[in-house]
């Protein structure tokens, strides 16, 4: 483990931006943190959390896929893909941490989507441990350790020093880039703050909520319950959840006619959305309760049922702070089976 | 802290209820923690017991479920509508968007409603819970131990520069009713408008690029009741889900706030749910400013079957030059 | 440039022949720009199709894996991308995706057994190349039956390849019905889900079933009157798709999803998915 | 190096009943306007949509300007009234969001003002050129 001093991180940083490009959370104007990619006098955000996912590294809202040319009956396929240049994300939380590994299962499973697998591979990603998870924290519903995020490099944020560790061979290249900066320390300053954060978490008021009655092959156990009436009547069918949402990873392709050729681009698009599966003639998610109950029985039941009983959800609590009617997932684990509160 | 309480909301929608008037009620259900409150739809007396809350984080909009409510009801459905909320409700009853005669609606006073995002801006992360008396609001923080913040510190955007405590519509009235207020809520306009261009500019693009196109604005706002909207038919040649530019980011919020211009009533619902913090309100007031400025004082919903000033006209009307000339104080 | 390969930079086709064979489907044939079938693929499965700027669909391929030449596909006009493509001349170049989704068991399941292809309207169109497999390699299965029905004659897709070559097949049995009456037409008159329980089946088969949905719906409960268990039916659905991957999140209907795990399914694994399609 | 003189591209609507007759008479007395100038017709001002004037530059316009009949001359009898109301609104808040209010313009030209159509082309296109390509109410994708 290697730390470096807090009056040191800007240096830190700069040195980081020397080889890629770094990105951070900064506070904006509005108080509320946002990533922003580094330059001398921005600093690192005190926030909890972004308002916005981490996702949009690797999963951006809108990019371009291809381009066409069409010339009366002909057609000109063009590739246009670019190596994508090296880049650090700094500061992810181990929840959104762990949200790169359920877009991996998506992305990645062949055959892998080469616009995602092309920035992960780019992509150095340094984590941060939370030390004040807030009341809307449940990742530890998902196995989630806030205090130990997962990562290329982790680090823990002390009141004086910034403590970091190597996970991976990427991290370790970049540990070894920075150390001049850094200097190799015992673990007992990260110890005790990991234990006080686990306390913490155990205190938190969704500390007992559990996704133990979820899971792969309960499809029909929850499909048919009649609390998705309830649940969703107040939805509004925005996509606030899933654009928020780390681990939301639907898409849409779309074809733009700029007048001199035609881009086809990918766009996040939301299962909340009453065209989500329109088709020409007819939709199978006619109503509201359809399109809402399909997130959520994606994010507990179908996508651990594909994935080894992993959860499709990661406990960031974002969800629970936008949705403009305040109905969210735990909300809906609360519910569900008819043991609410 | 609001004048009227849950136990009288709850009191006279049970006697509405009993007495077979009503079959629904729009509501306010109790969330996980003080300040997530789901507006919901009770049918028995038992369940408003359980889940019903009535507090200050009670802000939603219902007229606007009134659509969908109203055609579920057979006898009536109750609706309670805050000042605000009854300008809306007007506007869409001008707009035949949902049938008079199956709602019941009460008028309840509110003394503003405050924003969960303030009150974190301003104590602390990781609320527990919130108590509020008269003037001053106490936090109960996981970490900072209690935080004490002045009310109107707190209050919602929309209620700092609230508009009327006055209800324009109701069946009935609970507690008092109050008075159409001289509010500063053009102000803000009047700021943007001083600005230069090239700050304009910069201060839109800087608050437009933060849109991620949830369309929360559009569905939340009482006004927008499109069964179709432009932005979701793909015969339209501008449907998107994605601000994959500047440029639809301006399209869309300036599309969005024309179409609703001489019918927005100044909820500020599209602000309020906003997850990324865009002064829509911003927008909407500036289309009040000007249709006021030019085409004389008009408030949607003010009175059912008025005549929104963009289906009407006058034959000495501003030239659009004029407005222009006028609109922007630094010309 | 990227080298690694991207499933969804499609490949170009050009279309060699359109047949009008109802007033709203039309046939396209369709080759790579040098005159080879597009790619390999099996009974049951899709491509997706595309014109740049109108936007892409999936598609059952109509055609034969036997045919080794080109491929093609019946289209019926229902929205943007169909309507495009039934105003298109011979000549024009589109993107072609694929082959996705699963196939018929037809060297598993169906291999050695008599066999009842049950189509209504624009349904014969992922039957047909079943159908015309089956006919190529005829020794591997046993008796086929067909019932195929249409609102009209003029609906019927492929009436003449049926007419001159299905039924002139040994060991195949073509049943045709339409919806109402018509003066030009002798055969039956009737649904298709009665005319199956009418002709009345031994059930020592196995069925394949595409058509409406209303159609699948009351076919298979007829069936099952007949004696027909779920496991000996298959269908195949459709749901709208954009990446037909998998990983768009469109066609997910319970822990499937149709286009990679779809679309051909046996009625009783239909039974453990959600009633979304 | 060749210099080419900056010519800005301009999309005017026109009203069929008066300002495309004008812009006809415009042609017919062999009045000059500008090429880049590039009319659509339309059956009424009021026609013109907000989403017509904003695509017309995202499409690469760099300047839009709207004809109709005067007011009280409309075909359609209060048409081009609501057309003021509209544009009015419209293009003040296009101003109110920082891009240039010198691109926009309404303005009355009926069917016996074909000097009128000419001398409004002639000074909207060098008031719109004076302002050099439209960057603010751009998309990108649709630049060449």
């Amino acid at each position: 483990m290697r730390k470096c001093s807090l009056t040191a991180l800007d240096a830190l940083f700069a040195k980081m931006a020397e080889s890629a490009a770094l990105y951070l959370p900064v506070d904006g104007d509005d108080g509320r943190a946002h990533y922003a990619q580094w330059q001398e006098g921005l600093h690192l955000s005190d926030a909890l959390n972004t308002v916005r996912s981490a996702k949009d590294f690797f999963f951006p809202q809108t990019e371009n896929l291809m381009a066409f040319k069409v010339n009366g009956k002909t057609i000109e396929i063009i590739d246009t893909r670019t190596e994508a240049d090296d880049f650090i994300v700094f500061g992810v939380r181990a929840c959104d941490v762990r949200s790169f590994d359920i877009l991996d299962t998506v992305f990645l499973a062949e055959p892998a989507d080469s616009y995602y697998a092309n920035r992960r591979a780019h992509g150095v990603i340094i984590s941060l441990a939370c030390t004040r998870p807030a009341e809307t924290c449940f990742c530890s519903t998902f196995g989630i350790d806030a205090s130990t995020p997962a990562g290329d490099v982790v680090c823990w944020k002390t009141d004086d020093a910034l403590y970091m560790e190597a996970k991976t061979e990427k991290g370790s290249a970049l540990m070894a880039a920075l150390a001049d900066l850094t200097e190799e320390c015992d673990t007992d300053a990260v110890k005790a703050q990991q234990a006080t954060t686990k306390e913490r978490m155990a205190k938190l008021p969704l500390a007992d909520l559990t996704a133990d009655k979820f899971g792969g092959g309960k499809t029909m156990e929850f499909f048919s319950d009649p609390a998705w009436a309830t649940l969703s009547e107040a939805c509004l069918g925005c996509g606030t959840c899933t654009f928020v949402c780390p681990t939301c990873q639907c898409y849409d392709i779309k074809d733009f006619d700029t007048g001199h050729g035609v881009t086809r681009l990918r766009c996040w698009d939301s299962c909340m959305y009453s065209d989500f599966t329109k088709m020409a003639h007819g939709n199978p998610r006619l109503t509201q309760v359809e399109r809402f109950r399909q997130r959520f029985m994606h994010k507990l039941v179908y996508y651990p049922e594909n994935n080894g009983g992993v959860f499709g959800c990661v406990g960031c609590g974002r969800c629970l702070t936008r949705c403009p009617i305040s109905m969210n997932i735990v909300k809906v684990m609360k519910n569900l089976g008819g043991d609410a509160k | 802290m609001q004048t009227v309480t849950r136990d009288m909301l709850v009191s006279r929608a049970k006697a509405l209820l009993a007495d077979g008037t009503v079959d629904r009620v729009l509501g306010w259900k109790a969330g996980e923690f003080t300040y997530d409150v789901t507006p919901g739809v009770f049918t028995d007396a038992d369940a408003m017991e359980k889940e019903f809350v009535y507090g200050d984080f009670c802000g939603a909009n219902f007229s606007k479920y009134l659509l969908t409510e109203a055609r579920k009801t057979e006898k009536k459905v109750l609706v309670f509508l805050k000042p605000c909320d009854t300008y809306s409700f007007n506007q869409l009853l001008t707009e035949h968007r949902f049938d008079r005669e199956k709602v019941y609606a009460i008028g309840i006073p509110c003394d503003g409603m405050l924003d969960i995002h303030k009150i974190r801006t301003l104590s602390a992360e990781g609320v527990t819970g919130i108590d509020t008396d008269g003037e001053s609001v106490t936090v109960h923080t996981l970490y900072d131990g209690d935080k004490t913040v002045a009310r109107a510190d707190a209050l919602a955007e929309r209620c700092v520069n609230c508009k009327s405590k006055k209800h324009v519509a109701y069946d009935e009235l609970l507690g008092e009713d109050g008075e159409i207020i001289d509010s500063a809520r053009f102000d803000e306009v009047a700021a943007i408008e001083k600005m230069t261009p090239d700050e304009r500019f910069a201060f839109w693009q800087d608050a437009l690029s933060r849109c991620i196109r949830c369309n929360a604005c559009r569905d939340v706002c009482p006004a927008c009741t499109c069964e179709k909207c432009v932005f979701d038919n793909p015969n339209s040649g501008v449907e998107n889900k994605s601000p994959a530019n500047s440029f639809e980011e301006q399209m869309f919020h300036i599309i969005r706030a024309f179409h609703v211009a001489g019918r927005c009533t100044d909820c500020g619902e599209c602000s309020r749910v906003c997850p990324q913090h865009i002064p829509l309100h911003l927008l909407n007031r500036k289309f009040i400013k000007d249709i006021d400025e030019f085409y004389g004082e008009y408030q949607a919903g003010e009175k059912v079957g008025s005549r929104a000033p963009l289906v009407d006209f006058m034959t000495g009307d501003l030239e659009p030059s004029e407005a222009v000339k006028r609109g922007e104080t630094n010309a | 440039m990227i080298d690694m390969k991207e499933p969804l930079i499609p490949v170009l086709g050009v279309v060699t022949d359109i047949r009008t064979d109802t007033p709203d489907v039309k046939t396209f044939r369709v080759v790579t720009p040098d005159g080879k079938k597009p790619f390999k693929h099996m009974p049951g499965q899709c491509a997706m199709l595309s014109m740049p700027g109108i936007g892409e669909a999936l598609f059952s391929i109509t055609s034969s894996p036997t045919n080794t030449e080109f491929m093609e596909f019946s289209i019926k006009k229902c929205g943007c991308v169909t309507e495009w493509l039934h105003h298109m001349e011979v000549g024009q170049q589109i993107t072609i995706r694929g082959p996705y989704g699963n196939a018929f068991p037809v060297d598993t399941a169906f291999a050695g057994r008599d066999l009842l292809f049950i189509a209504g309207g624009i349904g014969l169109a992922p039957l047909r190349s079943v159908i015309n497999y089956v006919r190529h390699y005829r020794d591997r299965y046993g008796k086929v039956d067909i019932v195929y029905g249409s609102r009209s004659k003029g609906d019927l897709v492929d009436y003449k390849e049926i007419v001159d070559e299905w039924c002139k097949d040994a060991g195949i049995n073509v049943y045709l019905t339409i919806d109402r009456e018509q003066p030009d037409w002798d055969g039956h008159v009737g649904f298709v889900p009665n005319y199956v329980k009418e002709l009345g089946f031994d059930t020592n088969k196995t069925a394949v079933l595409c058509g409406p949905p209303i159609m699948i719906k009351f076919t298979l409960a007829g069936l099952q009157e007949l004696g027909f268990d779920k496991t000996q039916v298959y269908t195949t659905l459709e749901l709208r798709m954009k990446c037909a991957l998998g990983k768009c999140g469109r066609c997910n209907v319970g822990a499937k999803y149709v286009c990679k795990d779809g679309p051909v399914f046996r009625c009783d694994e239909l039974d453990t998915l959600p009633d979304e399609y | 190096m060749q210099v080419t003189e900056y010519k800005p591209k301009i999309v005017a609507f026109c009203c069929n009943w008066c300002s495309y007759a004008g812009a006809d008479l415009a042609g017919n007395n062999r009045l000059n306007y500008p090429d880049n100038i590039k009319i659509i017709r339309v059956p009424c001002s009021c026609r013109v949509n907000p989403m017509f004037i904003l695509r017309a530059f995202q499409r690469g316009a760099d300047g839009v300007i709207l004809c109709g009949c005067h007011p009280g001359d409309c075909h359609y009898t209060s048409g081009n009234y609501y057309t003021r109301r509209r544009m009015a609104l419209l293009f003040s808040m296009l101003s109110y969001l920082g891009i240039e209010k010198e691109r926009t313009r309404v303005e009355w030209v009926s069917a016996a003002e074909g000097a009128k159509f000419a001398a409004t082309m002639n000074e909207f296109s060098a008031q719109v050129a004076a302002l050099g390509e439209n960057k603010r109410l751009e998309d990108l994708r649709c630049k060449p």
